[in-house]
């Protein structure tokens, strides 16, 4: 029997390297970092389980599941608020287990899981440009003062549906997003993003998610 | 134009996708051709301040039931269009 | 003439110390930085700088700013070249090429000039009246003449080599035009703490600061102007856009603008645009754009050499360049007088002042006798000139006497027009001032007030009180409660009130639109055609649809109307304004969207290894896919794709399908949910299968199809065709949201998810029992027909197998996590090499569906019945469903209606094409004999021959018939025999094993 | 005063002092055989027509503003006749025909210029789709071509062949098709109707129905008082549901706005009309230099006359890509006119179930083309009450009974025809 090998391949391997792009002067505006080895679930209240789910969920992450756009952390996790009486769990990847499994049991009655892992690829921009960068793809107002830390939202880049929310701060000061976006929309993206940063210089790397 | 969305807030109009009058309610079965005739193909093609169903497709994924003002473009109010269009009769 | 003849020894907002070498119509001259091509024009003495559209007569520079109608050029050359560029806005820089444009052979010696000797019959709408007969000869002569001698500059011939962006911006208040008034209110809302955006089109900020100077808060306005500047630059809550022209505005307080960020530059940098379009959302805006200068309507008034009377003072003193040695003035009111000022300080000499008003300031009849001219109480009717400018000016004195005034120079004001497109824009109609003779915003759009010479307030002191007021309050309506701030303070001087005059009476041509030619003649005669509205007249006559959209022409325009009509102005009303305020080039529109990135392009999970196969890819939708696979020595696609077919129908091959839309279909009531979406009935399917469904439109026209699984009591997985993925996963949030809200469903897209590969052939087992895990049964029995199940794979992932089956062999589908998508690709060839495995694209998954009768897009083209394809059976009638009522329509039901047929050349060599139409044999075709059309093609490897499927009227009941394939488009006609749909394989014993 | 060379060089002699009015400013008689609600291309040509063809000539044309005011003074200015569907094919063939005799018709020139329309196609199934189309007009005695890649290259050099991201495969030709000046198939068909007696009444809003005991319509209320009539025809385009319901119906038929895209003039580039089958783009050069063009609809109801920037930007996009060589054209002006968008995408032409009162309405995209069609169809109906044989399927019951017009297959969505 011929040998098989599964080897995994994130979203933007083929285009993702590592190093400097774009302007040369003044350093790197924006960093991109690719990242990847994460478990993404999609989670739907049932029809008037809202409340039910809120309670499974305090109960299972140890904190309520967002209620607007904003994403909490949750331990190892990140609840991602992503429509009325829905939410994504944002979590390190735990090998070849089905991230649904861990899940489905203390969710039970109260929401439908749809195993999300492998239909986004996940950007960080961080950096003093970061917002300039954004500006250029992004039609929401990302100022500080309305778009603080831990708000998230359900938005189009490309007329393209993504999920955005931000993270804390760089140790810099600088502000972080997160982009999920679809998989097969990821290298078109990308290159998208490359022309949009290139002005300001961009750091682009990757990592595992959670690491 | 921009459409606050209840759950995500303001957001452009490219986020969004039009479906038409928001009044009307899908006839049941039992109510017969001459009401699914008028539901599917006739108009009152308001003038003025009128309640449309747009889609949050670029967002949220919610249906929404937008009053606009369709000689002005004035969004006044926008709610969840949940059972907006719903039979009235019929099982429920 | 030496370089810069025209320019003065001092002064000026030029930098002396960067001079700029540039060449217009190829003739080398030199500027400063600071200049514009205008400015820098008008220092090296140039007057002539272009043509007008229709006479062709010479023209000079008419202003300094974006209102300019005549000083347009081909601005660049090659690839860049930029056609009707504005000279007044173009900002001078080292190297620049300009030139003259609407000309042949050239600016001074234009043959269509002759144009000017026909002008008595080139009157308003003289081409409605005439060039009708011979009929043939308006498309082979007139037209193309027309067309020939219209136009301005030409477009490059090669694709614009620079680079454009969006960018979206936000704000508390935006306020457009950086002069006294917008720097006021930014000021204002800054120090409120507001989110301000202040933008400005030019490159410094001062707006009439810069040319008229004046003392602001005891102090030069221009220092007062950068003090203000460095104020809101140390404000974090401000941004300072330059070079940035807000054009439009949209609904919810959508604005647009455009900044030119390497105009002034020979080429942009590297990574920056040439341009950037900004989408400025701002919940209130300040409007502070100044006004436009009219120029009067008189005789000669084209003559180069007649310029605005603040242009004028514009180039003495802001760019210190001399339009004029000897300049005369011609003015209805106070503000016109200081070009006089400026002139006088500068050095020039001024020849005279006419005046239309009998009553005359004493200063500024001591300022008369100061400088030794005359004040002439009357109007200009007459200038005499040429092409190399003013000869003399008479003058009709006001008791009717005459004069005559030698000067190389006239300015003209009057009076002014509030910038006011920006609140007209939502059809805001303005509203008249008599005081100021000129309309002043009304009911501008939401959000949005108009400050200072913009809102008819023309004094320095009111333009600052105005301008703070509007900012403070703007700011204040959204609750920011901190100080605006003092108001700055000028000192206005009294004035004498404007006393209108429009249009002088003389002989000779009066230009209303410059650019465009229209006089007031032919104003007279379109009132007397009765073309009297306001609309009529701007269509008849052309006023104000040239490149400056009436900017100086449109007021004065219905001014003449109001006056031949005996109406008053505001009766006579004005046009629409529509957005851009200024022209917008398309790469600024379009922004990064071009080219390859027109749209956006979605890769299947095997993308890439298709690629390193050498496939050739399609477009479908944003999808790329692999077509086919071509092998080294095969001469065209056919071969490969016939090779394909082959290969799965006699070995195994596979098909990245993950294109398809893939819909969880989550909740206890999904089987019921899925009921009343499909025709058919899910409810009832077992846990573990599989069922091809059927959507309707509401009108009951077929919407979609696909397979639907049972994975589980309460969970569904649906999936959609590749084109409908989208609007299905709309459709059914429609119907769960809105229609059916007591429904516990819940809908997730999944088609990302998954990488999902059709594997097809007789030897499919063989292949999978290599890759599936030894313990999975995969026998006929164990895994049925339409049989759906997880199963582990061979090193410990595990995949989704569906039985299903698109080219009619025994076949599967698998899906894995997309991660695996690439390693299985790679796994199958593997491991599928001892059975001759081949990847296939999609010509051969098309050719093996027509081979097996299953519809497909062309089919399902939103006219089709389930009827219609053959599905009619489907259609339940235990319950009700979207569609259901309408599909009952007589027409939808009509026995004569278009069939799904099957379709075979009757000579088995012939080529068969879709969009051929059927037509029964012995008949002529025409719309009657017409019955029907070749909808999908391929050549059918099994069969040997091309072979298609059709919509025919009555097709089922025409199985047999031979009909003309009718394509007079490729100039074919051959016979061709209906058949049933399914020509391989019709009782399906290979998918069912 | 008959419009040729000769009369406009005696004109000129005395400076234009004597031309008439091009159509008489006429004050509303008591009554007249029929009233044309609507002073549009349509509702003009109906007049003319009636007069010309019908010998009815004691005909009013009633106008709330001034003549042309709507679509057809804010329309693209195309004409063209390559539609697939039997009721659509027949009927805009029938209007090119009309079109190409116009000027002679009317002695006016209407600059009527049939230089072309090319649908590009990208893909193989659009190739096919317009083979269809192409092939349904040839039937229907048409002129139609397909171009391939090479053909289209010929004829427009300029267009994007290299780094598209959908390549031009080719197109389906119509070298019959083209422009035509909007505002003068107004100001023609108003002048040689007025000349024939016809009233065209400016000013003048229709603000209700007079009907008899039976519920017939006998006559109009208006802002210039009662006027009887014998018939009542509405050629309201955007105001359709509204005037409509003066009469109590409800029609099939949505309220949207389309935009339109002038740039600045440039010296002649594009020969024909060419539309781009990859994105919302279509564009031709008006005589003045302009390139006149559009796309979609903004996608919802709307009154306002004006769209929004996602619609600009997606027609620009589409503009761009097509034509890279017009990235430093400038767009000079943005317009939007209303749609009556109908239930299939077709018009309606037809009686009402109201007596004495006629619809013509429901043209989409389509109303600037149809104007000579529609203006001879619906004084057909009219005159003779029963429908012109090429406008037979565009009746009001088609929705009930299912024979609809669909050419773009979108069902009752009317922002997706």
């Amino acid at each position: 029997m011929a040998e098989l090998s599964w080897v995994a391949t994130a979203p933007l391997s083929h285009v993702l390297k590592p190093g400097h792009h774009g302007a040369e002067t003044g350093g790197s505006g924006v960093a991109y970092t690719g990242l990847s080895d994460f478990a993404l679930v999609q989670v739907m209240a049932r029809r008037g389980k809202a409340s039910a789910l809120a309670k499974a969920a305090k109960a299972h992450f140890g904190v309520a599941a967002p209620l607007k756009p904003k994403a909490v952390a949750a331990g190892g996790s990140l609840l991602i608020w992503s429509g009325p009486d829905q939410f994504l769990a944002l979590s390190p990847r735990d090998g070849l287990a089905s991230p649904l499994a861990s899940l489905a049991g203390p969710l039970a009655g109260a929401a439908s899981l749809s195993d999300q892992s492998d239909a986004r690829a996940l950007i960080r921009i961080a950096g003093p440009r970061a917002r300039d960068v954004l500006a250029k793809f992004c039609s929401l107002d990302l100022d500080a003062s309305v778009f603080p830390v831990g708000t998230a939202a359900a938005t189009s880049v490309d007329h393209t549906a993504v999920t955005l929310w931000r993270g804390e701060d760089t140790a810099g000061g600088a502000a972080t997003f997160n982009l999920l976006v679809f998989t097969s929309f990821a290298e078109s993206l990308w290159h998208m993003m490359l022309d949009a940063g290139a002005a300001y210089g961009i750091e682009v790397g990757e990592a595992s998610y959670g690491v | 134009m921009r459409i606050a969305c209840p759950y995500c807030g303001p957001r452009e109009n490219g986020e969004f996708s039009y479906l038409g009058d928001a009044t009307p309610v899908r006839p049941s079965l039992e109510q017969g051709v001459d009401a699914m005739l008028d539901y599917v193909f006739l108009r009152d093609n308001v003038a003025g301040e009128m309640q449309e169903l747009w889609y949050h497709g670029g967002g949220c994924r919610a249906w929404l039931k937008v009053t606009r003002n369709t000689l002005t473009h004035e969004i006044s109010a926008v709610e969840a269009a949940r059972g907006a269009g719903a039979a009235k009769v019929g099982k429920r | 003439m030496s370089s810069q003849s025209h320019r003065l020894a001092s002064g000026g907002l030029i930098d002396r110390s960067t001079p700029m070498n540039f060449t217009f119509d190829g003739k080398p001259m030199t500027g400063y930085a600071g200049d514009t091509l205008a400015s820098a024009l008008v220092a090296n003495g140039v007057r002539l700088v272009g043509r007008s559209f229709k006479y062709h007569r010479p023209r000079g520079i008419l202003t300094a700013g974006s209102e300019e109608p005549n000083a347009l050029v081909e601005l660049r050359s090659g690839a860049r070249r930029e056609p009707n560029t504005k000279a007044t806005t173009a900002e001078l820089y080292d190297g620049l090429e300009a030139a003259s444009q609407n000309r042949w052979p050239s600016l001074r010696h234009d043959f269509l000039s002759v144009n000017q000797l026909a002008s008595p019959i080139f009157v308003a709408g003289f081409y409605y009246k005439t060039f009708m007969w011979p009929a043939a000869l308006w498309e082979k002569l007139y037209e193309p003449l027309i067309r020939r001698a219209a136009g301005l500059g030409r477009a490059a011939e090669a694709p614009d080599p620079d680079s454009y962006e969006k960018a979206w911006a936000h704000c508390d208040v935006l306020v457009a035009g950086g002069g006294p008034t917008g720097l006021a209110a930014a000021l204002a809302a800054g120090r409120t703490g507001a989110r301000v955006i202040l933008c400005d089109e030019g490159t410094q900020f001062g707006g009439r600061l810069l040319s008229d100077g004046g003392e602001i808060d005891s102090m030069p306005s221009g220092e007062w102007a950068a003090k203000a500047l460095a104020e809101l630059e140390a404000l974090p809550n401000v941004r300072i856009m330059a070079r940035t022209t807000v054009t439009g505005v949209y609904d919810g307080g959508v604005h647009s603008a455009l900044e030119r960020v390497s105009d002034h530059l020979p080429v942009p940098p590297a990574h920056t645009p040439r341009q950037r379009l900004w989408r400025i959302v701002a919940r209130r805006s300040v409007v502070a754009a100044g006004a436009i200068e009219r120029p009067i309507v008189f005789p000669g008034n084209d003559v180069p050499g007649v310029m605005t009377a603040s242009a004028m003072r514009t180039y003495i003193s802001r760019y210190a360049a001399t339009p004029a040695r000897r300049i005369a003035l011609f003015t209805n009111n106070d503000d016109g007088w200081k070009t006089v000022e400026a002139a006088l300080a500068a050095g020039l000499a001024v020849a005279a002042v006419v005046d239309s008003r009998a009553e005359i300031s004493a200063a500024q009849r001591e300022t008369a006798r100061g400088a030794g001219f005359a004040i002439l109480n009357g109007a200009v009717d007459r200038v005499d000139g040429g092409k190399d400018g003013i000869g003399s000016i008479s003058v009709a004195l006001a008791g009717g006497a005459r004069a005559t005034v030698e000067a190389d120079g006239l300015a003209v004001s009057g009076g002014w027009n509030p910038a006011l497109a920006l609140t007209s824009y939502h059809r805001g109609r303005p509203k008249w001032r008599n005081d100021i003779a000129a309309f002043v915003p009304d009911s501008p759009p939401p959000g949005m007030h108009a400050a200072g010479a913009a809102n008819g307030s023309f004094g320095l002191a009111a333009c600052l009180a105005d301008g703070h007021a509007a900012g403070a309050s703007a700011a204040s309506d959204l609750g920011f409660s901190k100080s605006a701030g003092k108001a700055s303070s000028a000192a206005d001087a009294p004035e004498t009130p404007l006393s209108p005059v429009w249009h002088v009476a003389g002989k000779g041509k009066a230009f209303v639109d410059y650019q465009n030619d229209v006089t007031a003649s032919d104003i007279e005669l379109s009132a007397r055609e009765g073309f009297q509205s306001v609309e009529h007249l701007k269509r008849y006559t052309t006023l104000g649809m040239a490149t400056d959209q009436g900017k100086t022409s449109n007021v004065s325009g219905l001014a003449i109307m109001a006056a031949v009509t005996g109406r008053s102005i505001p009766e006579t009303g004005t046009t629409i304004y529509r957005p851009p305020y200024v022209p917008t080039s398309m790469g600024a529109l379009a922004g990064t969207n071009r080219g390859e990135h027109f749209h956006a392009t979605r890769l299947t999970p095997s993308h890439h290894w298709a690629e390193e196969q050498g496939a050739v890819f399609v477009d479908t939708g944003l999808w790329k896919r692999a077509q086919w696979y071509p092998r080294a020595g095969e001469k065209d696609w056919l071969e490969s794709v016939t090779r394909e077919v082959r290969t799965v129908r006699s070995g195994v091959g596979f098909c990245d399908v993950s294109t398809l839309g893939k819909i969880d279909v989550h909740g206890p009531d999904a089987g019921a949910f899925l009921d009343r979406v499909y025709i058919n009935t899910f409810s009832t399917l077992a846990v573990g299968k599989a069922r091809y469904g059927l959507m309707l439109r509401e009108d009951g026209m077929v919407y979609d199809d696909g397979t639907t699984s049972r994975l589980a009591e309460d969970h569904y997985f649906l999936t959609t065709t590749t084109a409908k993925a989208g609007p299905v996963m709309q459709h059914l949030e429609f119907c769960r949201q809105v229609l059916f809200p007591e429904l516990d469903v819940q809908l997730t897209s999944v088609s990302d998810q998954w990488a999902q590969f059709s594997i097809a052939g007789p030897k499919v087992r063989d292949l999978l029992r290599e890759i599936v895990d030894p313990e999975e049964d995969l026998s006929n029995e164990g895994f049925p027909f339409m049989g759906v199940r997880e199963v582990a794979l061979r090193g410990g992932i595990r995949a989704r197998l569906f039985r299903i089956s698109f080219s009619g062999e025994m076949a599967f589908e698998i899906s894995v996590p997309a991660r695996f998508g690439d390693a299985l690709v790679r796994n199958l060839m593997r491991a599928g090499e001892p059975f001759g495995i081949i990847p296939y694209g999609t010509e051969a998954l098309g050719v093996m569906r027509v081979e097996k009768g299953h519809v497909a897009g062309p089919e399902l083209n939103g006219t089709t019945t389930a009827g219609d394809l053959g599905l009619g059976k489907m259609m339940s009638s235990k319950k009700d469903y979207i569609g259901r009522t309408m599909a009952g329509r007589d027409a939808l039901t009509a026995p004569d209606r278009q069939v799904v047929v099957g379709i075979r050349p009757t000579d088995k060599a012939r080529r068969l094409r879709s969009g051929a139409h059927l037509i029964p044999m012995g008949e002529m075709p025409e719309p009657s004999t017409d019955h029907g059309y070749v909808t999908s093609v391929c050549f059918s490897p099994m069969l040997d021959q091309w072979i298609g499927l059709g919509l025919l009227a009555r097709g089922r009941d025409r199985i047999g018939e031979v009909m003309r394939a009718h394509d007079p488009l490729r100039g074919e006609d051959y016979d061709v025999e209906i058949c049933n749909p399914v020509f391989y394989d019709p009782e399906g014993g290979r998918q069912r094993g | 005063m008959k419009y040729s060379i000769f009369s406009l060089a005696r004109a000129a002699l005395n400076g234009h002092k004597n031309w008439p009015r091009t159509w008489r400013d006429a004050a509303p008689k008591k009554h007249y055989d029929v009233v044309i609600i609507g002073g549009g291309g349509h509702g003009l040509a109906t007049a003319w027509f009636l007069a010309s063809r019908y010998g009815i000539k004691n005909v009013a044309v009633l106008e709330k503003g001034w003549i042309g005011s709507g679509n057809a003074g804010r329309n693209t200015t195309i004409i063209r006749s390559n539609y697939m569907l039997p009721g659509n094919i027949g009927f805009y063939e029938l209007s090119m025909k009309l079109w190409e005799t116009m000027e002679q018709d009317l002695n006016y020139n209407t600059m009527v210029s049939q230089r072309g329309i090319v649908n590009l196609y990208h893909s193989d199934a659009q190739r096919d789709a317009y083979a269809r189309r192409g092939n349904a007009m040839r039937i229907n005695g048409i002129d139609a071509e397909l171009l391939d890649q090479d053909g289209v290259r010929k004829m427009m050099p300029f267009l994007n062949f290299e780094h598209a991201r959908f390549p031009i495969q080719g197109g389906l030709l119509q070298r019959r098709a083209g422009t035509a000046r909007h505002d003068a198939v107004v100001w023609g068909y108003a002048h040689a109707a007025d000349k024939l007696g016809v009233d065209i009444i400016q000013n003048c809003e229709v603000t209700g129905f007079t009907r008899d005991k039976a519920g017939k319509v006998i006559g109009v209320e208006t802002s210039r008082g009662a006027i009887g009539a014998g018939k009542v025809g509405m050629s309201v385009a955007g105001s359709s549901s509204r005037v409509a319901a003066m009469a109590g119906l409800r029609l099939p038929i949505e309220s949207h706005v389309l935009q339109a895209f002038v740039s600045e003039a440039i010296k002649p580039l594009i020969p024909g009309v060419v539309t781009f089958g990859a994105g919302h783009f279509y564009v031709s050069q008006s005589d003045k230099g302009g390139l006149v063009f559009g796309g979609d609809i903004d996608g919802y109801n709307s009154y306002a006359q004006r769209g929004n920037m996602p619609t600009m930007e997606d027609v620009c996009e589409g503009g761009m890509a097509l034509m890279p060589i017009i990235g430093r054209v400038r767009l000079l002006r943005q317009w939007g006119g209303i749609m009556d968008m109908s239930m299939d995408g077709s018009p309606i032409i037809d009686r009402t179930p109201v007596e004495g009162l006629y619809l013509n309405a429901g043209w989409c995209y389509g109303g600037f083309k149809a104007t000579p069609g529609a203006g001879l169809t619906f004084a057909h109906l009219l005159a003779r009450d029963e429908p012109h044989e090429e406008a037979a399927r565009y009746r009001l019951d088609r929705f009930r009974t299912g024979w609809t017009i669909d050419e773009k297959g979108m069902g009752a969505q009317p922002n997706l025809h």
